[in-house]
């Protein structure tokens, strides 16, 4: 199996801030993400959880998103203009994908 | 709420203004709003709360899934808002229907102001907290809205079914007045985006479309699906509240740092501040009594939804600890609890009914 | 729906065939179809729609979770289901259940040769896209069905309880048809695992299991549980309604390009065609009034559930953005604000009723 | 359940107490039993517990969304509780209530003990995995119980309105007695915090705080939320039902190595064990046909989600595969279907009703 | 703390794959994954979200399976043969596991 | 865009563990996690679902911790303390965070 090198950015961010980041992606040419829900979490600014909640300002989600190597700075500026003044965690690891003519 | 009255018996008519608001028609006897608070207070609406509450401070396990949360939090927003619709569209939309609106736009951008001095006379909040928090007085809690219009309807109290385009009205203004708080004393807060993300908010958009259809339809459409919107209400609003009080209880919980006796403080004697100067407003504009009421309930309670997602976008800096506790937490149960009776009183002291 | 009528009077007598289908019997003027299409228009159900799509279109973010709308999905069609059973239960099963399954299976399966046709004339999709498309319209939505049911019951239209067995019959044909035109041009796409995904699929089991049960415990079981699948339908269905709305205006918004003018008028004028066949089909086998509109309302709609599963399983190369726009995006609000009163115009004029 | 009873005729005279529990009274002919299992088969209730173990038995993909079922189950606690507090508020509390509650403990402590027994003749499970499961037979199902009321109901039959008490008081002491069991043989498995969750597990305080907000409000509480709680209660029963059908269509679809022959007659065998005991001390305390009926439910019924919870924390080395399929695989729908019109002619014949 | 040396894949593909996906990786003798819902993304083909949404079509999940790297290739290899067709996206990285005997 | 080593610890346990280690991992001062969804999945125990389920204890969830390096030993032995007996995966990898300071 034919393996590439890229990256996986894993972005942990404030439900209220989702089209900002999506939108950003977007102009910073990423060609695919994906956002998995986040049921709730701990930070310096506290406990927090999804169940009961009507509103999205208490909750988080994590958009992943696999890209090549050699986009990875662009595509970090634009998140990180979006995610600069907010709570949320950014990681980056190396991962190898499948099929990377599909990126 | 007009569309909840059985028999249907017409508005009172427009009571001429006492812009002295002298109490002479009618005094408010403590004992009275005793009575009235201690019957509101074994109501399955407030025990429900009151046993989320206890659920979530007490750590069990109890909790509502998330979509079940929203879920039933649409279909609150859309029966109520038809409802009110299908009032309007039997009474016909006058000059009242305007100046109302006008008047709750009025509130929601000014309460903020009040609450801001409050905050700044009461706490050591920094500017973007106390706007921050201030911004949240100034819009509104559409489930107190809700619990009011069923205190309404148990007393057989008739409302202007268009309060709850009022409610709408209310909801967003605040934030701006909020934001422009903050920026007075910094830099802009606001961008395009925001703009559409509050005034295209969910629960307003679903408030006011339900609305709209309820005038389009009337007494025909509600007949269609009143055994969905009208019969079931008030059991799912409990147990809404329930899943309410499991909330505010975890935000209590969780948050003790954020609460200092100040805020708290705030929180207590900010409803009734606000439901003061809603009161002055309704009699201004000449409300009903059960449109008063409401007003005051529009004027006192705390958003929790809409605000507080606008001041994660606007102002991440603010504490949300601090401005979710303080409306979930201490006001939205000292209104369901406590104020709504005394504003009902201080209504029928004022208006006569 | 026959359940649904209260005072029961009996179904009319098995109509003589006109096979000339002349209009002689009472002619459909223009001004009653529109009439019926104007109160259609403003009935909640279609208004809930309205709002919805509005709603996605200026990118409110509003939305239904997930669990709600399958949790709605599955009460509508246990409810539907059910009240198809007991109401055959009423009336005992004879041939024409029988003879109408047939139909169903062969409309459903027919159905996709026209509608490739069609598309091979109006549009420039290649062989896959089209057949994949072709195959959503030989299979149905049960939510326009639905709605029909519901216009009967308001105009107090009697129909065969056992039209909801037909729908769930018309559920899968359509797919394999659309493999074949597929396979015709390659290779074969059906394997052991689809079969049994396709008969087996959620919403056929639970229609046909409901209507099953309905049979089975017959108006006592319908007495037991009426005011939870009876009383509060109509009000669920605007709810979900609203839900298809935001998430039909969502997939217009978002995929602009899939559409093509071709496309688009394939997915207004298909719906007609799919009528035109299956009001013929419908007097063939002689149904009611009722049973000739629900019949021609499953093959003017289009799946939006089973087929796209299915297709994106066997014929991924397809663009989904292309058929689910059409089939919940424009084919599914032009069933449900035009079709429905255009169809049942064109019933009562070749039925008589 | 008494709430339901809509002439509400007083609870029979507490009955002399026959020690010998002669049925000359009334005998049960094998007939009856049968006629009563019959119709009990063809209810709405069992038929949609059949639908869905169909469903899951034939991998059809129909699935409720988790939060849908959750939100099922919430709403079922909060009705039956309330329901039954509203009861106990019209009969006023006597000594019955606090002896039934004891009743309840001892039988949910005692149970697991008899269930060991007979786990340790029957099979050939260790000690762990034996006392594990033996804690699900002395705690309870309380879908079960809702089926057991709504079977009284039917046929017009009071009962205790504190019974819903009883349940919640039977859910925890099985656990402690089967974390005994397994500390007998080795070291101790019991922490605070395991204390805490299961005193305070969701269903515990969920079913006792509507309890008590039923008793508080009364029947003037009951009529503001009857159309919720009351009326649609069975409609939403049956989805439920519709939904453990799938789970546990599933649970005996997947586990098929868990399930031995003599670990499935236990099954099978201790309901009838357990009803046996229920109905001797529910003989003992003097409840009333309804009340007798209902404790064998209870006695007859196991855990599926309070104890499997507690028991992955303290005992994860015991076979989830086991005892949940054992629960709700098996024992489940044998109470349901078989057990519950079984138990109501025994009560019936040793209580003379 | 013993950690041992694992492959870590995750896989984001279509919510009507699932049982196929599943199968196949039985069939590829691996031995434990976890599915986590996907709940909206942004590809090649689009925007998508699963809110409101009634049926699975336009859904998707990630499967994730943490194996052990000689057993990779026969897994990516079954992987393949499903997701070959389909859009998604597959990814392989490195990790460390506790435990690696429940493997 | 600065970027600082970092390990991605990664938990899928058993729900009715969930308040346990959460609790560990505070008590072992880690300073922030979030916890994702898991909707099913397979192992040696088994097939399992969240779908239709009322209860929690036939499910898992997974526990996302973003955690200095020179942290990890001690978080582990946190953790390992909650999972020993019980089911699950524990995976560690490397991985680059952004603004690292919040760590
Ligand atoms: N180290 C971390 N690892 C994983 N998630 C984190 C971490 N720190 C913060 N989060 C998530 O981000 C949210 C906000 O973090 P904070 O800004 O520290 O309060 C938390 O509630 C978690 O859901
Ligand atoms: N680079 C990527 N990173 C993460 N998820 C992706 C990526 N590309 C595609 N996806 C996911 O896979 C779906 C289909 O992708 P595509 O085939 O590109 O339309 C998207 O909607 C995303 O949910
Ligand atoms: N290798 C693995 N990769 C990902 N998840 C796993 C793995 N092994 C087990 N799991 C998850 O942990 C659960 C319990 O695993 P087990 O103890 O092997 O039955 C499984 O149902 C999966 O959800
Ligand atoms: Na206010
Ligand atoms: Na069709
Ligand atoms: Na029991």
């Amino acid at each position: 199996m034919e393996m590439h090198k890229a990256k996986r950015v894993a972005i942990i961010i404030e439900a209220p801030m989702e089209r900002r980041l999506t939108e950003a992606l977007k102009a910073a040419d990423v060609t695919g993400f994906s956002i998995l829900p986040v049921r709730g979490g701990s930070g310096r600014s506290g406990d927090w959880s999804s169940e009961g909640q009507v509103g999205r300002a208490g909750g988080m989600l994590q958009v992943i998103c696999i890209i090549r190597p050699e986009r990875l700075d662009a595509m970090l500026e634009g998140v990180f203009a979006v995610v600069e003044r907010h709570i949320g965690v950014v990681t980056v690891s190396d991962c190898e994908v499948l099929r990377a003519e599909r990126f | 709420m007009r569309g909840f009255i059985r028999d249907g018996e017409p508005l009172k008519e427009r009571r001429v203004l006492h812009s002295s608001m002298d109490c002479t028609k009618r005094s408010v006897t403590l004992s009275e709003i005793l009575d009235l608070a201690a019957s509101n207070l074994v109501s399955p609406l407030i025990l429900s709360f009151v046993l989320g509450a206890f659920a979530a401070l007490v750590r069990s396990d109890l909790t509502f899934p998330e979509a079940a949360a929203k879920a039933m939090s649409i279909y609150l927003l859309f029966a109520i808002g038809f409802k009110g619709g299908v009032s309007v569209a039997g009474h016909g939309v006058d000059g009242a229907l305007g100046i109302s609106l006008v008047a709750g736009l009025l509130l929601s951008a000014l309460l903020p102001f009040v609450a801001f001095g409050l905050l700044k006379l009461l706490t050591r909040l920094d500017r973007l907290n106390a706007a921050a928090v201030a911004g949240h007085y100034g819009s509104i809690s559409i489930v107190t809205f809700v619990a009011g219009t069923s205190i309404l309807e148990t007393q057989g109290i008739a409302s202007e079914g268009f309060m709850v385009a009022v409610a709408a009205a209310m909801e967003a203004p605040a934030i701006l007045s909020a934001l422009w708080l903050i920026s007075a004393g910094g830099k802009g807060r606001m961008d395009g985006h925001l703009w559409r993300e509050i005034l295209l908010n969910g629960s307003i958009v679903l408030l006011v479309g339900a609305f709209a259809i309820g005038m389009i339809t009337g007494e025909e459409g509600l007949a269609e699906i009143s055994s969905f919107i009208v019969s079931p209400f008030k059991g799912v609003l409990c147990l809404f509240l329930l899943d309410m009080g499991l909330v505010a209880g975890r935000s209590i919980r969780d948050s003790r740092g954020a609460l200092t006796a100040g805020v708290f403080v705030f929180g207590v004697v900010m409803p009734f501040v606000g439901a003061a100067i809603g009161v002055m407003a309704g009699l201004l504009i000449e409300l009903s009594l059960g449109g008063v009421f409401l007003l005051m309930v529009l004027s006192a309670s705390a958003s929790y939804i809409a605000v507080p997602a606008a001041m994660r976008v606007a102002v991440p800096e603010a504490d949300a600890g601090i401005y979710l506790t303080l409306s979930l937490g201490v006001t939205f149960p000292l209104n369901l609890a406590i104020g709504l009776p005394v504003y009902l009183a201080v209504a029928k002291a004022l208006v006569g009914g």
